[in-house]
């Protein structure tokens, strides 16, 4: 018996093994084309032509969107109210989110408790939640009332310009922020005590310790939490929906909400999908330009 | 182990299917099922619609009708949506101010001939004055099953604890106008609780304030609408003196703040006269109804429509059509008529009205509603409204805050939604 | 950082997170007991934090004024498919890209991650033509379907990975030799061992697919098909005016029962969540 | 119980070969350790063996099968992980009987198995609990246990022991020896500790950059090394190499000569003798001490011998102080020639 005259099997375990892969990736890998790529393109396909529902009408206008898209008056209206939100939203959040977990990181009894009740709003459904506060931030609803306690007349917060916005951030922040907390928390309980013991033998002060050692220990969870906070704040719209309806003006109308309006409250399909490839095109951008950043500045262990 | 995985699949697959198999329904071979979107969840409306739909098929037994209610406030975008995705209803209600799109679209199928065939129909027996909206080219495309003035309720306990005069004090002396309206709106206002609220307004539905600019000869574009007139002086003037009862006399509650009239609490509101069905029941207070005040272009009415029409496109276009004929012939126009203020002159007087709606006095039917019909304008509506719509709404926000230039304000509107008009 | 604090620094703390706590529990406070109030007393000015007077019946109009238990039931099972199918889908493609060779892996890995940057706001227009086209439109298909195979479960898939990719290899050859094959090596050894990141990608999927608004406006237009976030919006009367108490009896029916195995499991809970491997 | 037949074996990762063509013969019932540094191959070997990794070229046979094709499950083996492979998830129970569970065995056959193979290692009182909750030993002893429920044809330990203490390798060593014994099933065994090796082998085969560099039992290798690696590798404290010349004198080296047996021949080699092949004599060389390490029984010395420094281990307590001399004797009996170029033995 020599190798020369043994004939191998034509599945081998290697061959078998491939089958199972593809097998094992098959739904998702499928269900991704289905409903995801695919309509990606079609997107693209859309937003080439003109589109009358009521008419029924279908015509190729080429980039007759695209140049509607550079014309388009509240444009940069709206691209500047998603860029102050999503800006608010993550400073905000991953500040508060750090505090929080700090807090939390203290040594002190009952932390559980309030670790439970500073996540709770994570778990109470976000239109309940929304709704809830779009009752409290009214002109005569509970924090102005609350506020009046003290004898502060609080300003219209939904309806002023400058307040809508902070409001709404606000309610995202205060709904999510749980989520950051608990993996900025997981985080600094990963960084080994021997490196703040080694610190405080050096000499540094607490806040040195903080700025030296933990910000740098934490730093990838910092930037995928940022990269998930980001992408998350883009597609922000039962919020807009509930509390503003993207009002004073066009002052809370974010891409995704004037996407709705255009695709379906005014049936603009082609416009609506000319704006899509605008939203996918900005969280490519940011991903990547994150993703080129961790490569940069993120700490490594190994 | 493989019994497990079966079982583990097999139920997964089960909950899959299982509710979807809920939305699909199996029909009769030849029964023909007409679906009607309509905007009303009130359960008192589908029991009379239900009877009205029972009597067609005494007919037409193989005809069944559903009566599909969609929340109001996406009602047309949902409706479009369905019209959208080749799946429209057989017949739809339509409000006034989308009448131009469908009327214009071509999506409705014309009725004025198979109304006309219908025997004991009388058509001519609808006043033109609710049609006109709904009729292009001299055919009709929706009956106006809805005409529904605007008017005032007030309640009489709140306006005279903040001693302040009440609508039927006003009218009396003959001096119901804005003017005394608005001052005693203000004075109840001032004294802590809320004067007038324009229902549904809610600074969102702009349009509603017509019930107010109307008085003024204002309208918000041309009759063509093709051009913004939201700058010309009749608007101007009025939005000046609702502007000042908002943010200088708190006649009227500023933006943010959500006040319902029928809790008790507020002097008066303008509304649709199909709203006396919230009076509350349990601690009544003294409320009346009167027709809006004068406003320094005269006396004036504004009428709330709803049209419904059967689509043409639907393998049942021509069922659909027979069955609004008779949905609002003579007899059944009366049935709807205990719930939305008929449009036809035959019904249109105190004796056949006041059974219907048995809350009203003669009086508050003659003055408010039979003359409101009569000769009353259709709130504003437009081809792309809810584009249109929404564009005012944006810019009309700047508008509602206390220090606002209010000429420059509409300004603004006009240059936002002016290229929209004109196209 | 990690010294005993002085028991002053500790009354300083507790105040500190006392008061930070205020916006996060005090709306869900104001839910539950407004919702037992008469509409009359919410808008008191100030407001009061427990009711003057009860009014219990607004749970019942709850359900009088829309199907509720059907949009709640609509909701659970919708969630419950969702997130069982994305653990299933999400799990199996997780493990094959991190442990079997097969030719291609790096590319199909690629494909499905772009999946991350297509939220399903950017692809709803088109979505909606394929449900249409497919009848699915006011059925709880598209509710189903594009959670299960859109962003959220590619991320699913990718936790899923990194977890696996950190499974010691010897378990499963070890089950190799025991005669186990691959499905089996990945039903009986990966994925019980996988719990912690199971439980991450449950929790997520879960919230997620609860928490839908955009999708379910847009596919769903029949009151009896609507999912919770959907028929919250919708208690208004006939005409479009707010039933605040109403709302908010049916918000704290919709947030109190997560709320509630929150609270019992919040251990396991957080516990998942910080194992999401997003440590980096 | 089956011999074990490696013929030509060879590895390749694409282009980067990893074993070279191995030819090993197992005999049925044999222990038989293959042993080398760290990335030798050895692993690979054995786990190419186990059907874990393929087979680029060559046979390998279990019995009188060729099994290159056949799936881990199909060979018939057993193998022992370096960290044990304990399912966490189930108890000492389920993992001992999980592999018959898989087979199609009945309930009370495994439950049979289970026991007998706990009573050999006396895991009863452990059966119900998880491996979480067990020593490093005791789950080392449950590798084990589940290795033998099945009786296999052969039992494949990977480094079995590397993460235990000290103490307790020696003890297990004793253990995994005596099952072995009581079993005699063929076991291959993979180390890179070559006291290991020694101890438990019937036969070791050495292994370097995957070639196998000599096979034989324990103290031929030790007595008679085919090369400078296996003489290197083999033996703790390991041999004293010193590079010299072969003269009519003897072995010049730098600064010392040192004493050859007759009748050996050739040019540059390495003189190779292993510690404990110096007396202390004073008619030896002189050698300058660095460094004295006294263990009690014996005492290590490290030195130089000419330029060369040298490890000498010696049964007398040795009282010298670093910087002293002392005169040491090579014993002729046991040197090892090496050729400087290839490395092989040439005496």
């Amino acid at each position: 018996m020599t190798s020369q005259s043994r004939k191998r099997p034509f599945w081998t375990i290697e061959r078998r093994d491939a089958v199972a892969g593809y097998a094992f990736i098959a739904p998702q890998l499928i269900g991704t084309l289905v409903f995801v790529l695919f309509p990606l393109a079609l997107v693209f396909w859309y937003s080439l032509h003109e589109w009358n529902v009521l008419a029924n009408s279908f015509n190729f206008v080429g980039d007759a969107n695209y140049q509607q898209l550079l014309r388009d008056p509240s444009l940069p209206k709206v691209l500047t109210a998603s860029a102050v939100f999503s800006a608010g939203l993550v400073v905000l959040n991953m500040s508060l989110a750090l505090l929080l977990a700090i807090l939390l990181d203290q040594k002190l009894r009952g932390m559980v408790i309030f670790r439970t009740l500073f996540f709770s709003p994570v778990v109470v459904s976000l239109v309940a939640w929304t709704i809830v506060w779009s009752f409290l931030l009214q002109n005569n609803g509970g924090i102005n009332g609350f506020l009046q306690m003290f004898g502060v007349t609080g300003p219209n917060w939904l309806r002023n310009p400058e307040t809508a916005m902070l409001s709404v951030i606000v309610v995202q922040v205060f709904k999510n922020v749980g989520l950051n907390m608990i993996l900025f928390l997981a985080a600094l309980q990963g960084v080994p005590k021997e490196l703040y013991e080694a610190a405080r033998v050096d000499g540094a002060s607490p806040f040195k310790q903080f700025r030296r050692i933990t910000v740098p220990m934490i730093s990838p969870t910092i930037l995928l939490t940022s990269i998930i906070t980001i992408v998350g704040s883009l597609q922000v719209f039962a919020q807009i929906a509930v509390l503003t309806q993207g009002g004073p003006g066009v002052s809370t109308t974010v891409l995704v909400y004037y996407l709705y309006q255009q695709a379906f409250q005014f049936h603009f399909f082609g416009y609506g999908s000319t704006l899509s490839i605008l939203l996918f095109l900005i969280v490519a951008v940011l991903t990547f330009a994150q993703w080129q950043l961790r490569k940069r500045i993120v700490f490594y262990e190994n | 182990m493989s019994k497990c995985t079966t079982l583990k699949s097999s139920v997964a697959l089960a909950s899959l299917t299982l509710p979807l198999a809920w939305g699909g329904t199996a029909w009769a071979q030849d029964a023909i099922n007409l679906r009607m979107t309509i905007w009303s969840a009130n359960e008192a409306h589908l029991a009379m619609f239900d009877e009205i739909a029972a009597g067609f098929k005494e007919t037409h037994p193989n005809v069944s009708v559903t009566f599909e209610p969609l929340p109001f406030d996406s009602y047309t975008t949902t409706l479009t949506t369905q019209i959208a995705g080749g799946n429209p209803p057989d017949l739809a209600w339509i409000l006034e101010t989308t009448a131009a799109d469908f009327v214009n679209s071509g999506a409705l199928a014309p009725l004025t001939e198979a109304f006309t065939a219908t025997e004991g129909y009388d058509l001519s027996d609808v006043t033109e004055q609710a049609t006109a909206l709904w009729t292009k080219d001299g055919q009709l495309y929706a009956y106006p099953f809805s005409t529904s003035p605007f008017a005032i309720f007030a309640n009489n306990d709140v306006l005279k604890a903040a001693g302040a005069k009440t609508p039927a004090e006003l009218i009396e002396a003959g001096e119901w106008n804005w003017d005394n309206a608005f001052a005693s709106a203000a004075a109840v206002g001032q004294s802590g609780k809320t004067g007038l609220v324009v229902r549904d307004f809610k600074y969102q539905t702009w349009q509603n304030l017509a019930s107010i600019w109307n008085g003024w000869g204002a309208s918000p574009w041309s009759a063509d609408g093709k051009s913004c007139t939201f700058t010309e002086q009749p608007m101007v003037d009025a939005m000046t003196v609702i502007h000042k009862a908002i943010f200088t006399d708190k006649a009227m509650p500023g933006p943010g703040e959500d006040i319902d009239f029928f809790a008790g609490e507020t002097g008066m509101t303008i509304t649709q006269i199909s709203r006396a069905s919230l009076l509350p029941k349990e601690n009544p207070f003294d409320w009346d109804l009167v027709p809006l005040p004068a406003g320094p272009a005269g006396e004036y009415a504004v009428v709330g429509q709803a049209g419904v029409g059967a689509f043409a496109a639907g393998p049942n276009a021509e069922t659909a059509v027979e069955f609004l004929a008779y949905m609002t012939n003579a007899e059944n126009s009366a049935k709807l008529a205990q719930f939305f203020p008929p449009a036809r002159a035959s019904l249109l007087n105190t004796e056949a009205l006041a059974a219907t709606n048995p809350l009203l006095s003669p009086e508050q039917i003659e003055t408010v509603v039979i003359e409101g019909i009569a000769s009353g304008t259709v709130l504003p509506g437009h081809t792309n409204f809810a584009q249109i719509q929404q564009t005012v709404r944006a810019g009309l926000d700047s508008l509602w805050v206390a220090d606002a230039d209010v000429p420059a304000a509409l300004q603004s509107v006009c240059d936002s939604v002016g290229p929209l008009l004109a196209r | 950082m990690k010294t005993e604090l002085s028991p002053r620094v500790k009354v300083a703390l507790y105040g500190l997170m006392c008061v930070l706590l205020i916006p996060f529990v005090f709306p869900t406070w104001w839910m539950v007991t407004s919702s037992v109030k008469p509409i009359s007393d919410i808008f008191a000015f100030p407001p009061d934090l427990w009711p003057r007077r009860f009014d219990w019946t607004t749970y019942g109009k709850v359900f009088e004024l829309q199907p509720f238990a059907q949009q709640y039931w609509n909701s659970a099972y919708i969630a419950a498919v969702v997130t069982l199918g994305t653990m299933v889908f999400s799990s199996m493609a997780g493990y094959a890209f991190a442990r079997i060779k097969f030719p291609g892996a790096n590319l199909l890995f690629t494909i499905v991650l772009l999946g991350l940057l297509i939220p399903s706001e950017v692809t709803i227009v088109p979505l909606f033509q394929m449900f249409l086209k497919w009848g699915m439109i006011n059925t709880h298909w598209p509710l189903i379907l594009v959670p299960i195979f859109g962003a959220p479960s590619v991320f699913a898939t990718f936790v899923m990975r990194q977890f696996f990719i950190a499974l010691p290899g010897e378990l499963e050859e070890a089950a190799r030799v025991d005669g186990l094959g691959r499905f089996k090596i990945f039903w009986i050894i990966a994925l019980p061992l996988a719990k912690p990141a199971l439980g991450a990608v449950a929790i997520f999927t879960f919230l997620h697919s609860w928490n839908l608004y955009l999708e379910p406006i847009v596919f769903i237009s029949a009151r009896n098909m609507f999912t919770l976030p959907q028929a919250l919006t919708q208690f208004t009367d006939a005409y479009g005016g707010a039933m605040w108490n109403i709302q908010m009896a049916a918000a704290t029916m919709t947030a109190l029962p997560v709320l509630a195995v929150f609270i019992i499991a919040q251990k396991q809970f957080v516990e998942g969540l910080a194992h999401t491997g997003l440590k980096g | 119980m089956a011999p074990v037949t490696l013929h030509h074996v060879k590895k390749s990762y694409g282009d980067t070969a990893i074993i070279h063509g191995v030819d090993i013969d197992i005999a049925d019932g044999e222990f038989v350790v293959l042993v080398g540094p760290s990335g030798c191959g050895k692993s690979t070997l054995l786990r190419m063996i186990a059907g874990l990794e393929t087979i680029t070229d060559g046979e390998v046979s279990i019995g009188s099968r060729v099994v290159n094709d056949l799936d881990p499950k199909d060979r018939d083996i057993a193998m022992v992980f370096q960290n044990y492979a304990l399912y966490p998830h189930m108890t000492v129970e389920t993992n001992m009987g999980f592999s018959l569970e898989h087979r199609g065995a009945s309930k009370a056959e495994i439950a049979e198995r289970v026991r007998w193979a706990a009573g050999i290692l006396g895991l009863e009182p452990l059966l119900k609990r998880y491996p979480r909750q067990l020593s490093g030993g005791q789950r080392q002893r449950v590798a084990m246990g589940r290795a033998i429920v099945r009786n296999p044809q052969v039992f494949l330990f990977d480094e079995p022991l590397s993460n235990l203490d000290a103490k307790l390798r020696v003890v297990m060593r004793g253990e995994i020896k005596s099952l072995h014994q009581r079993l005699g099933v063929t076991t291959v065994y993979v180390t890179h500790d070559q006291i290991e090796a020694m101890t438990m082998a019937d036969k070791i085969v050495v292994m370097n950059a995957g070639k196998v560099e000599q096979i034989g039992a324990p103290l031929d290798l030790y007595d008679r090394p085919a090369n400078q690696f296996v003489a290197s590798f083999i033996g703790s404290p390991a041999m004293n190499f010193i590079g010299g010349r072969i003269t009519t004198e003897g072995f010049v080296g730098a600064g010392v000569t040192l004493p050859l047996p007759a009748g050996v021949s050739g040019e540059n080699a390495v003189y190779g003798i292993r510690p404990e092949h110096f007396e202390l004599s004073p008619d030896g060389l002189p050698a300058t001490v660095l460094l004295v390490e006294p263990m009690g029984s014996e005492t290590q010395v490290t030195m130089t011998l000419g330029e060369h420094q040298i490890i000498g281990v010696f049964r007398e307590r040795v009282q010298a102080k670093p910087g002293s001399t002392i005169t040491i004797k090579p014993d002729i009996a046991n040197i090892h020639l090496f050729d400087a170029g290839t490395g092989l033995r040439i005496n």
